[in-house]
């Protein structure tokens, strides 16, 4: 007789899977990957290629010969570690700082916790806060944006936005005066402007959370609660004192908002479970990135914020739980 | 000189102080802890499996301590040895322990077992088994997902893949019994080791009936009660259609081993039959 | 115990960082070069021997509930010796340790070898195994010291191996103390598993 | 302000665990449990506050008035080791089922290098009183989101397959540098 | 040998005699170590204003006097002298525009107020970043040197900020601040220069201590 | 929008292949075997021996307890033996195994077609009737229904809520039900509302059956007291505490009954069985099971005895596929995969299913990513993803924590898992375990 | 608004839930109203390899008095030591917490009057002393809500 297979229920699965999310989220990347290859050319290419690459290397290396269990490169997560990674750096970093990167992303930040889904911090921001730390001259020269340029090391470089405003005001001059030397608002969105490889289109990147959105990737909390947090803080301060700080549009089109808050904060490894845990998280790193931002050494925040707000998240996760059934009571009338 | 002066005048007065403090400190807080704890911690083998039934070896040692009589203690991963060496240190006997050794009590192989199913859940064994009985006619048999292997923590267990069981390095086993507390089918026992290793066990669990248990595995006890009318000793008791053998009667006759008509009955370490005719399938006598 | 084995057990079977994690405070905070972790290791061995010395000496004399008052007052004292001695003449290391030249007192390292070695054995065994724990104790601080500042600057002893633009800065940073501890460690269980 | 900014400079940007490298080994040793990190954090801040009053007398009142600032180190130690003991005498003495509360909850470790480096440090920074105090307490504070976090973060490891040779420790320290690394980014604030 | 009881005679008696002993030593250590702690420090300063204004044969440390900032920083000035003639000042100058904190500086000015060489005391910047300032406002390389130049002809300010010398990469802030301890120590001195700067050179005299 | 419940719930493809599939009535079977165990409690003690004679609806194994039930022969005939065999829950277990000779009913029981809508039995004599016919829960938990219609001293009773919902894919048992007896069902619906004393009753249906809604809604004009809910299409309205969330809005305290809410809830099939038993005299020994899957030829819905081999039906729906890699009893989220085809019928069996090979096997495990899509699916909102690794890593004062023992093992979790973790079967592992050191705790 | 956002946050947490902490201890002795449990403190020095060098490890056992007693003890069983959960927080508040703030409080009030340091320093700890003598006298309350209850151990199959 036909043996037949006997399982615990349930007997039927959605048909989700691991490698189904992460190459969506891939997939809503790739606008903002022809936009770092349109404004940043070679430089984007040899980058994300060297990120990707190696970071899928070193994960199937540290399988192989440390951990010895199965290999999962083709579960697609390191590749967007490295995709991402190369997303957080600017386009004319040189190849062996990107490798050490990935090294550091995949080894530490992910290998070293058991691989997968046990890394409590996200690995492309443990790889990227560790270059900048490192590396600070290199991480903080960016390329001009420009169209198809085919220099890589030798891309002429400026300031980005968000640096040129951190000089400024340090310089005592006025917010609006600054503005006036940075591309307009329409630009910005569009990403005409310097800063990493992929975090420069807004446009691109919220045409990203839209298609993760509609595919139940990911949920609206944490993107919309970092964003909105943001937005009120950068807010209230601009109002209080319009020529000390810019506003909060300035805010979300430059540096790495958009894309921390679309993709980053949004790792499902290194973030909060439950929908309460994930607003406490995305308003957190919203706080913690214009802290950082307005009174830090740094002028971009959100990597460093993400980071602290992971470390967190176990925290978050242990005493914020998702709302039970039967928790708020409505009994009979007695 | 003055520095000098003042310099033994501040610390003389804060070393009083500090003197009057911790003298009434000590009062409040006598605590004696035996130093032999420590010592006998020492000597005990850092397992912390809690095969003595303590929750570590350093609750064993205290029991040690404290206890009078320690006969009834025992390390079964460190052994004789580290029993005598701690008593020595306490001044007290130890009457040495039977050595036991864990030994796998069914012999569902592939081929003696025919499966029936195919189990594709998650693997392990009480999952399995509150799910159902098994992939095999046998509802008592060993369901070959390896839990007592997982439980092992000194490697003296391994999956056979040829035979779908899980196999006891002996010379591993410290008789811990986690395996056995695992095993969701009782399948695992602790037995005597015996003299030069040598013991004797009916390796099979299966309480069906007889023509049942045979038809779901043609090495399962049938509950004959042929051993049970030739052991000379009594030492085979026969419950549920289920022979036993206890270890404590048992004299290694071997008389039963030829009477079982399934072969249910195992013999470890005997040297290799005489002329005696065919032998039962030996799974893991080596 | 043998005199050798009582002398070698700090440097591999009880090193006080590798094993007991004693003492991380110093281990973590003053190893951004080689020879910052061998001085401090050093000054703690002196501390180390001196104390385990004294101690051993004077262990009959001292009535149990005093014991450690006393040997706290014996490790300040030689501490503070410490201290006066590098001001007074290696001024560049004083200030490069700071703080924790004072924060030998509490290392458990100190205080734990007197109370669970000197105090109950003999003199000549007391100041060996001083000697041998706090040697073992300098050679982790420098092993330490070592790897943070090759990878931190590309140096090793303050002599050049690679250009500093190649270095990592995180390694002569808080966060690369930790991690390079982290890996050190859980390299020196393997080799100890394998061994 | 002056407050406010040793307030957040002691938590966040010179953190006394993350970036001063002060009682790590309470720091490693009692982030076992998120709950005995709570009341360890209680513990410090109470005896690392009076700790700083009274090594702050010592200072004021009897090693500088006399010269003998080098009795500084000795002195400390010997005065927040009796300290310790004392707090615990008199908690036992005053409400023996509140000491046995504290007791079965959390330990009281605290002859570390936090309390005695955060009791030099106030002498070196030269603050006046109030603002020891408030250094001290913050400076505890920091140990508090330090050690509670380190402990969230372990708690959660510890449901997870951390590979063989990373376990414990290892893990631990590593968790430990990413932290640090991610409060780099409060460099600077003050 | 029989362990000495725990009475309360006992242990404060012990503890007293062995405070005792301790304090003894550490006094008489204290006595020795006393005076190669001073001269340590002397040696230091002494070596650091060698280096700023080679070529004296005084002993500035003798004619040491003090000026206040426009910060209000008190300032050491450190004449050096080669017979009577003076080849310029070895200032002790501060700032508090550091990444981490104050930096602290020793800057040799010409008598004309032209910056001969300087030396970095004190600081907390992070290594490898802020620490660079120790030689990267010597080194001939872009516009990084310093030495040689004079406050009130060359923009002694970061190019960033529209002066003329090069930051240190990637440590805006500590080039900042040391340019900041520069213009300080030029600004005190040179304000002090007009008025009778004698009296003040001799009023000062306990600067160096035994 | 439709009401339905308020946390969680997944929909999964409904592949109702046999709705609308008129209930057959299936020949008699040569041989049944009835295990004594098919309910929750403890299991019947049988009355009868081998060798006796037995009708049709004659009592063979008495109620051991108080929660327990009564059986009846479903055939007449003679008991051949009474012996262990391997039934639906995997195990061999007792049963009365008669060979059919004939059918011969018993005397009591009326077999006329007509509906009789007058209730003359009181509150009380309707509860004693349901307990003598053996009647228990019909939706799967086949919870005896005299125990649970004997409303604890203290309690009241506000609301019955019937659950007419079948969320589980594939099966139509219910459906069918309502399509055909609608009638029977108001009038069981009637004789449940007097014997809790209530005077309100709801139905609820999901939306994917409007035939079903529409006939009610017609139907229920007729009868005082009882409405029809649509509820929208989400797996597990039929689950007891979700019936209740969507139809009435409360929700019930962790560890606690419906009654706490005022509410009780029946099953449409059990209704049915209940107007049989107190109008009919019928006890419960035949129900409608569905036989269906993809490559079933003939997926249907039939009216079987219990005791009969589920091979039987098979057949009757056109015989098992060449492609059969499992077969469950029940529905696909929380049915019970079978070892053998020849396990009887039993009063819980509300379906068979046939899966093919290629979708009946579980795709491989990978690491949890903690994506959070088991927690925000979860009805019970609870956290799938660490019950399972508490349960795994055996942390079990966690797990309790964590409220395991809340889970409704409706299998939601390791339905949406991407990583396809077997969530589910974890959590049942921590359930039992918990449970049992719960227990222990009150002794 | 900001209240909605208060109230979404502040539901009750699940800390309330599991109320009790438990704690292993061993029966020390059983009189008529009282039990005294020993329990080795589980400062997590208790496990730690390198206590033995660690003078800083209070590794003491310590004995738990318990009032309300259900059920059977006898000397030298296991049991388990159960407190409120909602006891830890109370008892550190009491403790430590109450007292820092209280001092603080003092040192702050008394150092912006006078100016002097020292006076400030002393007061702040003086301050403690009817801080402590007020526990003191509360003794009786305090025995009241810092009371522990036993049960017995379950021997997890
Ligand atoms: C002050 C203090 C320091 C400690 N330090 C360490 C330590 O450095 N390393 C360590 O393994 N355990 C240390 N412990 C004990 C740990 O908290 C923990 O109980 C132990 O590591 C458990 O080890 P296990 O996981 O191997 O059972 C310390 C405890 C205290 C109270
Ligand atoms: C840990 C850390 C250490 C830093 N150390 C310094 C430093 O020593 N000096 C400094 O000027 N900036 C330091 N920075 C600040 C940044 O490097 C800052 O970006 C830089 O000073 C200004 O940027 P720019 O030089 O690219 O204009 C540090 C930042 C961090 C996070
Ligand atoms: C997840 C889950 C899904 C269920 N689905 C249904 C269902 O679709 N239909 C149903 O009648 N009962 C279903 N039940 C059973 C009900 O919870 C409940 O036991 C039943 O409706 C009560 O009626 P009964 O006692 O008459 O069976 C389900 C239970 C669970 C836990
Ligand atoms: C929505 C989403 C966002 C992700 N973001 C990141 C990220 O920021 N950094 C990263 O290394 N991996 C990211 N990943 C991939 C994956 O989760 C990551 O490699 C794990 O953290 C490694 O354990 C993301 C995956 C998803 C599904
Ligand atoms: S085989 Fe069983 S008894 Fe033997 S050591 Fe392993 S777990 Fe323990
Ligand atoms: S012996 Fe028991 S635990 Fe081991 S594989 Fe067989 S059934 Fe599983
Ligand atoms: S099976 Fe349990 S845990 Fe999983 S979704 Fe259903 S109720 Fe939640
Ligand atoms: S759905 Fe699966 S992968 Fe996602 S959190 Fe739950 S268990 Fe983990
Ligand atoms: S060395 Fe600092 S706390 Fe131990």
């Amino acid at each position: 007789m036909n043996r037949l297979i006997v399982s615990p229920s349930p007997h039927v699965h959605s048909g989700d899977s691991v490698k189904k999310n992460m190459y969506g989220v891939i997939i809503a990347l790739l606008p903002a990957l022809a936009a770092s290859l349109y404004y940043f050319g070679l430089g984007a290419v040899v980058v994300t290629l060297t990120a990707v690459v190696s970071c899928v290397f070193f994960e199937w290396a540290i399988q192989k010969f440390l951990l010895k269990n199965e290999s999962t490169i083709l579960d697609g997560s390191a590749a967007l570690t490295g995709l991402l990674l190369a997303f957080n750096i600017p386009s004319n970093l040189p190849i062996w700082i990107i490798i050490i990167g990935s090294l550091v992303a995949i080894g530490i930040g992910k290998m070293s916790f058991g691989g997968l889904g046990n890394n409590p911090f996200n690995p492309a921001l443990v790889g990227r806060v560790f270059m900048l730390i490192s590396f600070p001259v290199q991480m903080t020269l960016w390329p001009k944006p420009q169209t198809i340029q085919l220099e890589y090391l030798d891309a002429t470089t400026g300031a980005t936005p968000l640096s040129i405003m951190k000089e400024g005001l340090a310089n005592g001059e006025s917010v609006s005066a600054i503005m006036d030397k940075l591309p307009s608002y329409t630009e910005l969105f569009f990403g005409n402007s310097g800063g990493s490889a992929g975090e420069i289109a807004a446009a691109a990147l919220l045409m990203g959370l839209a298609y993760m959105l509609i595919r139940k990737i990911i949920t609206w909390h944490i993107p919309a609660s970092i964003i909105v947090t943001i937005a009120a803080f950068t807010g209230l301060l601009h109002l209080s004192s319009p020529d000390q700080y810019a506003g909060p549009l300035f805010h979300l089109l430059t540096g790495g908002v958009m894309l921390g808050a679309i993709f980053m904060a949004t790792d499902y490894v290194s973030s909060p479970m439950s929908k309460k845990g994930m607003i406490i998280y995305g308003v957190g790193i919203g706080i913690i990135t214009v802290v950082i931002r307005v009174f830090g050494a740094y002028p971009e925040g959100i990597s460093f914020a993400i980071l602290i707000m992971n470390g967190f998240v176990p925290l978050i996760d242990k005493y914020v739980k998702p709302k039970r059934f039967g928790e708020l009571v409505k009994t009979a009338k007695a | 000189m003055n520095v000098v002066l003042i310099t033994i005048i501040s610390l003389g007065v804060l070393g009083a102080l500090a003197a009057i403090i911790l003298y009434f400190v000590a009062q409040k807080f006598k605590v004696f802890e035996d130093p032999r704890i420590d010592q006998v911690e020492e000597v005990l083998p850092a397992a912390n499996c809690g095969g003595c039934g303590f929750p570590g070896c350093r609750a064993f040692a205290e029991a040690m301590v404290k206890s009078d009589d320690i006969s009834a203690l025992n390390c079964p991963v460190g052994g004789a040895d580290t029993m005598k060496a701690a008593a020595e240190i306490l001044g007290k006997e130890v009457k040495a322990a039977d050595p036991m050794v864990a030994v796998v009590r069914c012999n569902g192989t592939c081929e003696n077992r025919p499966r029936i199913a195919e189990y594709d859940g998650a693997t392990s064994c009480t999952i399995a088994s509150s799910l159902y009985g098994g992939d095999t006619g046998c509802s008592n048999g060993c369901l070959g997902l390896g839990e007592c292997v997982d439980a092992c923590a000194f490697n003296a267990m391994y999956m056979d893949k040829e035979t779908g069981l899980p196999v006891i390095i002996e010379d591993n086993c410290v008789s811990c019994g986690a395996c056995v507390d695992a095993c969701p089918k009782n399948i695992i026992e602790l037995r005597k080791k015996g003299p030069k290793n040598r013991r004797i066990f009916v390796s099979c669990v299966n309480t069906d009936k007889g023509a049942a248990a045979k038809k779901a595995c043609s090495a399962a006890c049938i509950g004959c009660k042929k051993c049970q009318k030739i052991c000379p000793f009594d030492a085979i008791t026969v419950e549920n259609n289920l022979a036993y053998i206890d270890y404590n009667k048992c004299k290694l006759c071997r008389k039963c081993v030829a009477e079982c008509p399934t072969n249910a009955i195992h013999i470890v370490n005997f040297p290799p039959p005489k002329p005696k005719v065919e032998k039962p399938a030996e799974a893991k006598a080596e | 115990m043998n005199q050798w084995s009582n002398f070698s057990k700090g440097f591999f079977k009880e090193n006080a960082v590798f094993t007991l994690l004693l003492g991380m405070c110093p281990t973590l905070g003053v190893t951004s070069s080689a020879i910052d972790g061998l001085g401090m290791g050093l000054a703690t061995t002196f501390v180390l021997v001196m104390s385990n010395l004294v101690v051993a000496v004077i262990k009959d004399f001292i009535p149990d509930k005093v014991r450690i008052p006393s040997f706290i007052v014996v490790i300040a004292t030689f501490v503070t010796i410490v201290e006066m001695t590098m001001q007074a003449y290696v001024p560049a290391l004083f200030d490069s340790l700071g703080l924790f030249i004072p924060l030998i007192v509490v290392n458990c390292l100190v205080l734990g070898r007197a109370e669970a070695f000197a105090s109950k054995n003999k003199l000549g065994a007391s100041v060996i195994d001083g000697l041998g724990m706090g040697l073992g104790f300098a050679m982790a601080l420098t092993i330490l010291g070592s790897v943070r500042e090759l990878l931190g600057s590309g140096k090793l002893f303050g002599t050049i191996i690679y250009p500093e633009n190649y270095g990592m800065l995180v390694f002569v940073l808080a966060p690369g103390a930790f991690i390079a501890l982290g890996y050190l460690i859980a390299f020196i269980n393997q080799v100890k598993k394998e061994a | 302000m002056e407050y406010v900014l040793i307030v957040i400079s002691a938590i966040f940007v010179n953190n006394i665990v993350l970036s001063q490298f002060l009682g790590i080994c309470p720091f490693l040793g009692v982030s076992k449990k998120i709950s005995t990190g709570i009341g360890m954090t209680g513990a410090v801040t109470f005896v690392m506050v009076i700790a700083t009053i009274v090594t702050f007398f010592l200072q004021k009142a009897v090693l500088e008035p006399f010269g003998v600032g080098y009795l500084q180190t000795i002195s400390f130690i010997l005065v927040i080791a009796s300290l310790v003991q004392l707090v615990e005498i008199i908690l036992k003495k005053v409400s023996p089922p509140l000491y046995q509360a504290l007791g079965v909850f959390l330990p009281l470790i605290t002859t570390n290098c936090a309390i005695l480096g955060v009791a030099i440090m106030t002498i070196q920074k030269d603050f006046n009183i109030v603002e020891s105090v408030v250094f001290a307490a913050a400076n505890a504070i920091g140990f508090g989101l330090a050690l509670i976090t380190f402990a969230g973060i372990r708690e959660q490891l510890d449901l997870m397959d951390i590979p063989k040779g990373m376990k414990g420790t290892p893990i631990a320290l590593v968790v430990a540098g990413l932290l640090a690394l991610a409060f780099m980014g409060f460099a600077g604030i003050v | 040998m029989a362990k000495t009881e725990s009475t309360l005679k006992n242990m404060v008696l012990t503890l007293l005699v062995i405070t005792g002993i301790a304090g003894t030593s550490l006094g008489f250590m204290y006595e020795l170590t006393k005076g190669p702690i001073a001269a340590a420090k002397a040696a230091k300063q002494q070596a650091a204003i060698k280096e700023v204004v080679p070529g004296f044969d005084n002993n500035p440390g003798d004619e040491m006097y003090e000026l206040t900032s426009k910060e209000g920083f008190a300032l050491k000035v450190f004449p050096a002298k080669k017979g009577d003639e003076l080849m310029g000042v070895a200032i002790e100058s501060m700032t508090n525009k550091g990444f981490g904190g104050n930096i602290k500086i020793m800057v040799g000015l010409k008598p004309d107020g032209t910056l001969i060489n300087y030396q970095v005391l004190e600081h907390k910047e992070t290594p490898g970043l802020g620490t660079k300032m120790d030689d990267w406002f010597k080194a001939d390389k872009g516009q990084q040197n310093i030495l040689g130049k004079h406050p009130k002809t060359n923009n002694l300010t970061i190019t960033k900020d529209g002066g003329e010398v090069d930051a240190i990469t990637a440590a805006t802030i500590s080039s900042r601040a040391f340019l900041d301890a520069v213009r300080v120590a030029y600004e005190t001195y040179s304000e002090n220069q007009s008025s009778p700067k004698a009296d003040n050179n001799t009023s000062v005299e306990e600067g160096g201590t035994e | 929008m439709l009401k339905t419940f308020s946390l969680g719930g997944v929909h999964p493809a409904e592949n109702k292949f046999s709705a609308g599939q008129k209930i057959a009535v299936l020949p008699v079977p040569e041989q049944v075997s009835v295990p004594i165990a098919q309910h929750i409690g403890a299991p019947s003690e049988p009355i009868v021996k081998k060798g006796d004679e037995v009708k049709v609806g004659q009592l063979i194994a008495k109620s051991s307890g108080f929660v327990s039930a009564n059986i009846h022969s479903p055939v007449s005939g003679k008991v051949f033996k009474i012996d262990d065999i391997l039934d639906a829950s995997g195990y061999k277990r007792k049963a009365i195994i008669i060979k059919t000779e004939g059918d011969e009913w018993d005397a009591s029981i009326d077999r006329s077609e007509d509906l009789k809508t007058e209730i003359t039995a009181s509150p009380e004599e309707i509860i004693k009737k349901i307990g003598d016919a053996g009647i228990v829960g019909l939706g799967g938990a086949t919870f005896p229904a005299h125990v649970k219609l004997s409303v604890p001293p203290g309690k009241t009773c506000e609301v019955l809520i019937l659950n007419g919902v079948e969320c589980e894919p594939y099966l139509t048992a219910d459906h069918q039900l309502m399509i055909e007896k609608g009638d029977e069902i108001m009038v069981g619906t009637q004789i449940l509302m007097k014997a809790l004393k209530v005077d309100r009753a709801i139905i609820g249906i999901e939306n994917n059956k409007p035939d079903a809604i529409k006939q009610m809604s017609e139907l229920a004009k007729n009868y005082a007291g009882i409405s029809i809910q649509p509820l929208k299409v989400q797996y597990p309205q039929g689950g007891e505490k979700q019936l209740i969330d969507a139809c009435i809005g409360r929700q019930i305290p962790s560890g606690k009954l419906p009654i706490e809410v005022g509410a009780v809830v029946q099953n449409i099939g059990t209704t049915l069985a209940v107007y049989e038993a107190v109008q009919k005299n019928k006890p419960l020994f035949e129900r409608v099971v569905t036989v269906t899957g993809k490559s079933v030829t003939k997926p249907s819905n039939f009216m079987a005895r219990i005791g009969t081999p589920m091979n039987q039906l098979i057949e009757a729906a056109g015989g098992l596929p060449q492609d059969t890699g499992k077969v469950i009893g029940g529905g696909p989220m929380m049915g019970k995969a079978l070892v053998s085809t020849e396990v009887p019928i039993t009063k819980g069996s509300s379906g068979i299913l046939i899966m093919p090979k290629e979708i009946a096997k579980r795709a491989k495990m990978e690491a949890c990513i903690r994506c959070s899509k088991c927690v925000s699916v979860c009805p019970m909102g609870l956290s799938p993803y660490l019950l399972m690794t508490v349960s795994d890593k055996a942390v079990w004062d966690r797990a309790e924590e964590e409220k395991i023992m809340d889970c409704i093992e409706c299998g939601s979790c390791s339905f949406t898992c991407p990583a396809n973790r077997p969530l589910l079967d974890y959590i049942r592992l921590g359930k039992g375990k918990v449970g049992q050191i719960m227990r222990s705790r009150t002794k | 608004m900001t209240i909605l956002i208060l109230r979404y946050f502040c539901q009750p947490t699940r800390m309330a839930d599991i109320d009790y902490i438990e704690h292993e201890g061993v029966v020390e002795a059983v009189s008529s109203q009282l039990i005294k449990v020993r329990i080795v403190n589980e400062s997590a020095c208790a496990s730690c390899h390198a206590k033995g060098s660690c003078t800083a490890a209070d590794l003491q056992d310590k004995l738990i008095d318990i009032y309300e007693v259900k059920g059977n003890f006898t000397v030298g069983q296991k049991v388990i030591l159960m407190g409120r959960k909602s006891l830890a927080p109370k008892a550190v508040l009491l403790a430590y917490i109450y007292p820092i703030i209280l001092m603080l409080l003092t040192l702050s009030g008394t150092y912006f009057t006078t100016n002097n340091e020292l006076l400030a320093g002393g007061l702040a700890l003086f301050i403690l002393l009817p801080y402590y003598a007020v526990i003191y006298l509360l003794k009786d309350k305090l025995t009241r809500t810092f009371s522990f209850t036993i049960k017995h151990q379950i021997n997890e199959s």
